[in-house]
């Protein structure tokens, strides 16, 4: 593992750059738990201060000092769009794989699940929900929910993969092999849909992320507890952008842009590295 | 001989370094041939011992991780000299198709999938050709019936093709412009034998009708038998043995030679063919001196000590075995 | 762009904070059929016999017989009202306006259930008719001395209908009343099929409407236009493209002060907002333990520390009340002045001591911490007087002491921190708060979660987009920040809220409360003050001083904890008008979507020449 | 003792949807032959698309037969659950056709070998990592390979002849009774070409292995199989005795297939 | 029959069985909303100064029967699709009794015209710009312009709108940052008002394609790194076919067939609307309208709108299948 993250950050100044970005974002959430301020507090400190030696990236108009308010809403985050990737990635691999391999009654089954789930509506399901659960509504309920509505375009894609692989000869040795299905499944096709489940993993972070932050924008989420969302919620709310409180929005827009560069430039080496292909081509230039 | 390729030298490895392990593969290991005017030059030799390699150099087709380590290819087209290596990309894009064709291994999937036939020849030979459209298409239609292929074709998507045309189109493709070298990798493995008869005989109708060179892989030894004017032998990525086809086959000097043509089986004789002792060499780490002196029955003491040097013995005839040309030259 | 906009210098854009129509083509003011009702329409086109202006009115005195000639007539036992009509009024067709529009109005309502006041003429009215043709009679079902109010516009009323135009229609209720027919002094030019704006233009006959008794309108046309969030407000007010923001963020109405030399505020300095006259407060859902408690609701007053919930919601800009009145000019005046001496002395008893909780200096002391502030040092009122005005007079000083033994004398228990319920649970509050629609509402709210949250109970603010369907109706909250007081305003009849707040409108637990006594909270002590008012005629002196049992009844049991009032930032761009309402000239509330708000036509003036 | 396989007028059909149109394929039709108790190498051959494939396809239990029925071992080959496909496969073995296809490109080829040894142990357990090491090894070296080589190695790493020598050493691995090799040697070089068939010849011998040997290559069918089948658009045109056949073919179709074949001899090119 | 002509068919139920799933999960979340549209209207009508709670309960019967809201949700389920068999979406609820289809329809074709257009635009480019940097991956102009349209991606949409606006319509006031069409536009049509249009469009527009681009440059780059390895492209420049030919003919040509079908998607989702641009730029369109019926608990109209999108999303796929036989020539109907 190492030796590996070491080739690769030798050779791939992608890897490289993209696991430095990551390190400042790892560092910030680190570093949030360390925070010397609650992070729903308001008021604790003098409003709109700019940027200084103090407050490194200035207050809020809540009192609140950004630099620490940012920590904690890009960890908790962070956190959302983890679960959520991590929870739809694993339904549509198990969707797509299954349905590409087994196909028939099988495939037509999922299918027809996957692509009604696929053309509902899903931004008014999510205010629906939101009215529907109230306070059930926790993060916990939005990641789940957010996650069974975000899986299926990639099954979908994951699927018609999965059926070319069933084609290929290798399928074919690996039944002769007395692989069961589900090895199959996890160890033959798994590594080619890879690829996919990295570039849609960064894709579905940005939706969650987008969408987290879009209803919270609208007031739809909690708004105690800090996200990016909720950081431009009240920014918004304080009219920061024409105020000249631009840090307050500033902040955690950088900090969402360097945290996706950071998975892009990470999922883009970890394609190449994946595919031995393209691997080799970098070799020797 | 009028030389059209003379090959000095030539050393190309591929080197990878993957998890944290480098490993170098000579595949082209030294190897000198020359190729002259309207010859067909075929390489034989056990899989993975570096034709595909040694034809992709000679093509100047190198991609990482593959690299010329040292050596020279130079052609004469047009009464020039060109060397491959040193010459600006632009100009060797100039030279392909016009004078030299390529035919990679696996030629039945190399058209683009998503266009038809007829854009492949547009793309590859129309702006060579100087011709206006519709006259540049009567040609492609001439040209494809020469190679019993139905010039309607052209209409047609590559998928929509059996293997064999596609290896015809190919073919046809490759030798439109009447190029002065022609490089083929296994043309005609996994057709039918009978079509396989058809289209080398083909090949071998126009390449006499052009006068081109061709330099072809295979490790078929009946295809060369029909077509080849002279073989190369190659083992371990070396050329143990160059001899015009009829000596080859009917006097091999080299060890490894003379297993090949004696294993191969024919119909009509049920005498039990001995396969090879040992297994092929390890390219990354093959052995010292003689690399086939591990399997070879013919075996000295300087086999394993000192590389055998490619001596000429007789006019178009070279060879590399101490045990043929003696340990002192 | 000039080639489609109107003139400028003759036409006056208006912010219509209902926001883009979703049914734009539909004029139906008398069914909800999703058209605007802000949109000029109920300002500028309708009129009905009675207007209250919420600040002091056009013609010395903020009760304006409008279409009636007089104020309404009632019989002894308030059971029959008798109303005058001028004459001489048209509609903008030319039909001249008539007492058969005002019976065909109710009587079509009454016909048609669906429409907007067909319930509350089935409910009261047992007949109508015109007994000539200036001349109206009603007669109710059961006494009641407030029957007027429905035909008196504070926001709006029952509006009059064109008898000669419904009458040719199949049905009412479907009927979108395009191209409508006003009574107002302008008529529709033009409007976004799109529903963003609306144009009105000025009648050519407008000496025939009621208005033209105050002057001619002034502006030509009047737009009135959705400029979407406050921000882009703020910028269009800044490029002279909207005359009146209706509300903005205290931000925003900063910013706006900072760079624009050409805006003018109710109040000239801070807070700027015109106060109106609606009041948010705590409201607990008194049904439900352990809010049913008044000594658990005066602990969470006491915990409150209302200056730092000033400086998060309206960030100073804010008028305080310690009383269950929003404090607009007329009440200052009614109640909040006159009750300061009682405040001074009301005591409270904690079980454990007796405690004077008010603290009458609060408005001067947030005043000071302005006055701190560079940015706004000049524009902070000096005068005490003043300062009462604009910041109000007092509220409750933080006691977590009293709170404590409060909360104890309720049987809560603190352990480790955190306090405990009587049956020994954690005390948990949520508190339901409105989100985006009222952020400083939200920001009120978060702020009270917070300071709460620091004695030791689990509270946090929840915001619920849709605060009233959601929770306030159904009573499906614990506390909230809203309102469920508001007054005429300019006349200090508090029935207008009160009247709903009568036992017998209570709902039983998990059905719905009509939008009126969110708290839920009832009281024989109250029910008699109701009763007492709807005895008496809505000008009897008598009824200031029932106000004034209620307000100190609400004081001592704290059904809800009044805040402060509901500031609204509206702004008024005197680069093309002036001559816009302001605590100067008081003479309308300069919030656009009122429909007193048409007395602004009269008395702006270009502010630059043809 | 029956048949290890037999085939009774076994029908294909394909139905071939292309874009204008069904079209059905008989790719195989009625075709019988029975592989007997006694270890044999049976050739396949035949023209390209003369049902090959689908023949192999359907001994493997990939497809069904349209018509007809095949036994393998007295039992009508159809595969309903898990354990019937092992046992089945424990039996039968393939070999594909394309070495460069048959190994997955994301996976090191070892895998297989592996995978292969710990699925079929003889002795029922499942064998550790060293066994199942020791076992991929002694199959590789009957291919002309050693672990040593193969181990850790991407399939681009391999030429298509060691690949294809490390798919038949996987197929040995559960020591099947019936090895179907689909052209297996067409990727090989000749000198290995040679290797290759000779081990299917000493498998035969020594494990008393059957093959069902399906090629191009008359030279190797000859040389090697001991009865022959030769097809032509999905019927047997001919077939007997290998050296009875190709010295002698009857069918005008096996006759044009024998001309065809190139001679490696010299003198009998010209 | 042709099998194409059956695939279709089986392809076509399998779209009605979609739409009719996702129609009906709609239909049943939306109706498990406490949003009651009955009491909404009676917020509404409230605010009018009523407060006599008998009137109250009275307008709350009358109403109900007015918006034909009897019955259990069984019945009115059934009743649903009886009148959508019809082609009838019922009236709106919040907009008694202007039908939903006329409330729709109203603001479509804003939608229909800004996403379209903005869509195509970043389709084109994105994929544009993917394909130049997966052909050309070492060269530094191409790194940039690409790593700086994937730095836009993450930028919160709201955000990024808001600066545009900001700039573009107060600090270098240029253009128009509210509405579809000036205040008081003459709507007559004219070549003015066709301007005037399409000058309110270049804000939201530039807005969702600067968003949007990252994401199909990212795609596109990927498939062109995988495709410029296969044997077809290798062939192709060893023929000393020219590279933009490659780049054009051989590599996009190929890259575009699942492109295609991302593209389909997109357009069938523009049915969505776009709320954050509805509601930054005051555009019209029906994102909004969606976001306002849910709040008003309309079900009709959040039905009509869902309705439209499912059958748009459903239709896209369906459509994109039964096509992709014909773009790409390798697919074989199974
Ligand atoms: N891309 C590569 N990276 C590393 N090693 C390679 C690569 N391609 C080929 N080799 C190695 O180089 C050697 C020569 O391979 P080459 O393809 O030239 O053989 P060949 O004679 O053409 O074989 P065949 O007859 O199977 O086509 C082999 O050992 C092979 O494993
Ligand atoms: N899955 C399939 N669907 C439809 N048609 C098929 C299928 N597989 C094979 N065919 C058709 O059946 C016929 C026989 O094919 P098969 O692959 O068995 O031939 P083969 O003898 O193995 O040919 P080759 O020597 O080229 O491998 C061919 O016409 C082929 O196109
Ligand atoms: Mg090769
Ligand atoms: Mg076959
Ligand atoms: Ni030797």
């Amino acid at each position: 593992m190492f030796t590996i993250v070491r080739d690769l950050a030798r050779q791939n100044m992608e890897f490289l750059c993209g696991l430095l970005l990551f390190a400042v974002i790892v560092g910030l959430v680190v570093v949030s738990y360390f925070s010397p301020y609650g992070a729903t507090d308001i008021y604790l400190l003098p409003p709109d201060m700019p940027p200084d030696g103090e407050y490194w990236l200035g207050t809020t108009s809540r009192g609140q000092d950004v630099f620490w308010q940012l920590t904690t809403a890009l960890r908790n985050t962070l956190f959302f769009g983890i679960g959520v990737a991590f929870i739809s990635r694993i339904i549509s691999l198990v969707v797509g794989l299954v349905a590409g391999y087994a196909g028939g009654a099988v495939d037509r089954v999922l299918m027809a699940i996957n692509d009604s789930v696929m053309v509902i509506p899903q931004f008014p399901l999510l205010i629906l929900f939101y009215f529907v659960l109230k306070d059930s509504m926790t993060w916990t309920a939005l990641i789940l929910i957010m996650a069974s509505l975000g899986w299926s375009y990639d099954a979908r894609l994951i699927r018609s993969v999965a059926i070319s692989l069933k084609t290929r000869s290798f399928t074919t040795q690996s039944v002769y092999s007395g692989m069961s299905m589900r090895k199959i499944l996890v160890e033959e096709h798994l590594p080619y849909v890879l690829p996919i489940v990295f570039a849609t993993t960064m894709n579905n972070m940005i939706w969650s992320i987008g969408m987290e932050i879009t209803l919270s924008v609208l007031g739809f989420t909690d708004i105690e507890t800090p996200t990016m969302g909720m950081m431009i919620y009240w920014a918004n709310a304080h009219s920061a952008l024409i105020s000249g409180i631009w840090w307050w929005v500033a902040a955690p827009v950088a900090v969402i842009v360097v945290l996706f560069l950071a998975l892009f430039l990470l999922s883009m080496s970890m394609n190449e590295y994946n595919d031995p292909r393209s691997r080799l081509n970098r070799m020797g230039s | 001989m009028d030389p059209l390729v003379e090959i000095e030298n030539l050393k190309a490895y591929y080197r990878a370094f993957l998890y944290g392990v480098d490993r170098e593969v000579r595949a082209v290991d030294d190897i000198s041939l020359t190729i002259a005017r309207g010859e067909v030059y075929g390489v034989a030799g056990e899989s993975s011992s570096g034709k595909t390699t040694l034809i992709k150099t000679i093509a100047g087709a190198i991609r990482p991780p593959l690299r010329v380590v040292s050596g020279k290819v130079t052609f004469h087209f047009d009464g020039g000299t060109q060397d491959i290596y040193a010459m600006k990309p632009e100009d060797r894009l100039a030279l392909r198709w016009k004078h030299l064709s390529y035919i990679m291994q696996g030629s039945m999937n190399v058209l683009n999938p998503v266009r038809r036939i007829r854009h492949s020849f547009t793309d590859f030979a129309f702006r060579h050709m100087k011709v206006g459209k519709s006259e540049f298409l009567e040609r492609v239609a001439t040209h494809l019936q020469r190679l019993k292929l139905d010039p309607h074709l052209l209409d047609a998507y590559p998928h929509e093709l059996s293997g064999g045309m596609r290896q015809r189109m190919t073919i046809a493709l490759a030798t439109i412009l009447t190029p002065e070298f022609i490089i083929a990798d296994e043309p005609t493995t996994a057709l039918d034998v009978i079509v396989q008869r058809d289209v080398l005989s083909m090949i071998r109708e126009i390449q006499r009708e052009m006068g081109s060179s061709f330099l072809f892989v295979t490790h078929d030894m009946g295809v060369h038998a029909t077509v080849s004017d002279r073989i190369g032998i190659v083992y371990a990525g070396r050329l143990v043995e160059e001899a015009p086809t009829a000596k080859l086959f009917n006097m091999p000097l080299h060890p490894y030679t003379q297993h090949l043509v004696g294993s191969l089986p024919r119909i009509g004789d049920a005498t039990a063919r001995p396969s090879l002792e040992g297994r092929p060499p390890n390219l990354a780490m093959p052995p010292e001196g003689c690399r086939f002196h591990p399997r070879c029955p013919k075996r000295m003491e300087i086999c394993s000590q000192k590389v055998p040097p490619l001596v000429t013995v007789e006019p178009q005839r070279r060879v590399a075995c101490f045990a043929v040309t003696g340990d002192q030259v | 762009d000039d080639y489609t906009s109107l003139p400028r210098k003759e036409t006056l854009i208006v912010e219509n904070p209902e926001g883009t129509i979703k049914n734009p083509g539909w004029f139906n003011i008398w069914v909800n059929g999703g058209g605007g009702v802000s949109t000029g329409l109920q300002q500028l086109t309708m009129d009905t016999l009675w207007y209250i202006d919420p600040e002091q009115g056009l013609g010395g005195a903020t009760w304006d017989n409008s279409l009636a000639a007089d104020k309404p007539q009632y019989n002894a036992d308030f059971t029959e009202m008798t109303v005058k009509l001028r004459k001489g009024l048209f509609w903008s067709d030319g039909v001249e306006f008539t007492a058969d529009d005002v019976v065909y109005t109710v009587k079509t309502q009454m016909d048609h259930p669906g429409m907007v006041w067909s319930a509350a003429f089935s409910v009261q009215v047992a007949s109508v008719e015109a007994t000539d043709p200036s001349t109206v009679v009603f007669k109710l079902k059961k006494p009641n001395s407030r029957f007027h109010a429905i035909f008196t516009v504070r926001w709006n009323g029952a509006w009059i209908m064109p008898k000669h135009v419904f009458e040719k229609v199949e049905d009412p209720l479907r009927y979108d009343f395009a191209n409508p027919v006003s009574l107002g002094a302008y008529k529709l030019k033009s409007f976004d099929p799109q529903g963003k704006w609306y144009t009105w233009e000025k009648r050519d006959d407008w000496q025939r409407t009621s208005l033209a008794r105050f002057g001619e309108p002034a502006p030509k046309y009047v737009t009135y236009t959705d400029p979407g969030p406050p921000d882009k407000r703020t910028i269009a007010q800044l490029e002279h493209n909207l005359d009146i923001i209706h509300d903005n963020t205290p931000e925003g109405m900063f910013t706006l002060k900072e760079k624009s030399k050409t805006i003018e505020t109710w109040f000239p300095g801070f807070p700027f907002a015109h106060p109106d006259p609606t009041l948010p407060a705590v409201i607990f859902n008194t049904q439900n333990p352990p809010f049913d408690n008044a000594d658990v609701r005066w602990a969470l007053a006491l915990l409150i520390d209302i200056k730092a919930v000033d400086m998060a919601s309206y960030r100073g800009a804010a008028t305080l009340s310690a009383l269950g009145v929003p404090p607009t000019a007329a009440t200052m005046k009614d109640y909040q002045a006159p009750m300061q001496d009682w405040l001074k002395n009301f005591e409270i008893d904690t079980g454990k001591s007796k405690i004077k909780p008010y603290d009458p200096t609060v408005g001067q002391q947030i005043a000071d911490i302005l006055r701190k502030q560079p940015k706004f040092k000049d524009q902070i009122p000096t005068d005490p007087e003043a300062i009462s005005g604009a910041f109000g007079y007092g509220w409750w000083k933080p006691d977590p002491k009293a709170a404590g033994e409060l909360l104890e004398k309720a049987g809560f228990k603190k352990s480790g921190g955190k306090w405990l319920t009587p049956d020994g649970q954690p005390f948990k509050i949520r508190m339901t708060v409105e989100g985006d629609t009222r952020s400083v509402f939200t920001r009120a709210g978060t702020l009270i979660a917070q300071q709460w949250a620091a004695f030791g109970i689990d509270a946090k603010a929840v915001p619920a987009a849709k605060l009233w369907q959601v929770a306030l109706q159904p009573g499906d909250f614990q506390v909230a920040i809203a309102w469920s007081v508001e007054t005429w305003g300019g006349d200090p009849d508090l029935s207008f809220f009160l009247d709903s707040w009568h036992s017998q409108f209570v709902a039983k637990k998990g059905d719905n409360q009509p939008p009126r006594n969110w708290q839920r909270w009832s009281n024989p002590e109250l029910d008699k003050i109701i009763e007492s008012i709807r005895g008496i005629s809505a000008d009897d002196p008598k009824g200031v001083e029932l106000g004034k049992d209620y307000l100190k009844l609400v004081a001592r049991e704290m059904p809800t904890i009044p805040l402060m009032s509901y500031n609204v930032f509206t702004s008024m761009d005197t680069t093309y008008w002036t001559g816009y309402p302001t605590i100067s000239d008081p003479y309308t509330d300069p919030v656009p979507n009122w429909a007193n708000s048409r007395l602004m036509m009269v008395k702006l003036k270009p502010a630059q020449p043809k | 003792m029956s048949a290890l396989l037999s085939l009774s007028h076994v029908t294909k059909v394909y139905r071939q949807g292309g874009m204008l149109g069904r079209r059905l394929i008989t790719a195989v039709k009625d075709v019988s032959f029975e592989l007997g108790a006694e270890p044999e190498i049976l050739s396949i051959v035949g023209e390209s698309g003369s049902g090959k494939s689908t023949i192999a396809a359907m001994i493997l239990g990939q497809t069904e037969p349209t018509e007809g029925e095949l036994q393998f071992s007295g039992r009508t080959v159809a595969i309903h659950s898990r354990s019937e496909r092992k046992a089945f496969m424990k039996e039968v073995q393939p070999v594909l056709q394309n070495p460069f296809e048959a190994f997955n490109p994301l996976k090191r080829v070892d895998r297989y070998l592996f995978e292969t040894a710990r699925n079929f142990s003889f002795s029922g357990d499942r064998p550790d990592r060293q066994q199942a090491e020791k076992m991929a090894d002694a199959a590789l070296v009957h291919v002309g390979l050693t672990l040593e080589e193969v181990k850790g190695r991407f399939p681009h790493e391999l030429s298509g002849g060691q690949l294809q020598r490390v798919a038949i050493a996987r197929a040995l691995i559960p020591q099947p009774r019936l090895l179907v090799a689909d052209e297996p040697v067409s990727m090989v070089d000749a000198s290995l070409r040679m290797a290759i068939v000779n081990l299917f010849g000493r498998l035969k011998n020594e494990l008393g292995l059957s093959i069902v040997y399906i090629t191009h290559d008359l030279a190797t069918a000859y040389y090697i199989s001991d009865n022959i089948i030769i097809m032509r658009k999905g019927e047997i045109v001919e077939r007997g005795q290998a050296r009875a056949v190709l010295d002698n073919p009857q069918h005008e179709y096996s006759r044009a297939l024998k001309d065809a074949v190139l001679a490696a001899d010299f003198s009998v090119a010209t | 029959m042709t099998s194409y002509l059956l695939f279709v068919l089986k392809r076509f139920g399998q779209f009605l069985l979609v739409v009719f799933l996702g129609v009906t999960i709609t239909f049943f979340v939306t109706h498990l909303t406490p949003i009651d549209p009955v009491e909404e209207s009676i917020g509404a009508i409230t605010q009018m100064g009523q407060s006599d709670p008998n009137a109250i309960e009275l307008m709350r019967q009358s109403l109900r029967e007015l918006y034909g809201m009897e019955g259990s949700i069984w019945q009115q389920y059934l009743h649903f699709w009886l009148r959508l068999a019809t082609g009838d979406l019922g009236p709106s609820l919040s907009a008694f009794p202007t039908p939903v289809s006329t409330i729709i329809l109203r603001s479509l074709p804003w939608t229909i015209g800004l996403m379209t257009v903005s869509t195509l635009i970043t389709f084109v480019l994105g994929n544009a710009i993917g394909a130049l940097a997966g052909y050309y991956r070492k060269n530094m102009v191409m790194k940039a312009v690409s790593l700086v349209f994937i730095a836009l991606l993450p930028i919160p949409y709201y955000i990024l709108a808001f600066v545009l606006l900001i700039v573009f319509g107060y600090l270098w006031p240029v253009l128009p940052i509210n509405g579809g069409y000036e205040m008081n536009a003459n709507l007559d049509l004219s070549v003015a008002l066709v301007l005037d249009i399409l000058k309110h469009s270049i804000l939201p527009a530039f807005s969702l394609i600067l968003v949007g681009t990252g994401s199909w440059l990212i795609g596109m780059r990927a498939l062109v790194s995988n495709i410029i390895t296969e044997d077809y492209v290798v062939f192709a420049e060893l023929g000393g076919v020219p590279k933009r030919k490659i780049l054009r003919s051989y590599i996009s040509r190929n890259a575009m067939v699942p492109q295609f079908t991302g593209l389909a998607m997109s357009l069938g989702a523009i049915f969505n609307g776009t709320v954050i641009t509805e509601i930054v730029f005051g555009y019209p369109g029906i994102g909004n309208l969606l976001i306002e019926a849910v709040h008003a608990g309309d079900y009709s109209l959040v039905l009509g709108l869902s309705a439209l999108s499912i059958v748009g999303v459903a239709a896209a796929v369906f459509i994109i299948d039964i096509l992709s036989p014909l773009i790409d020539p390798r697919i074989k109907v199974e």
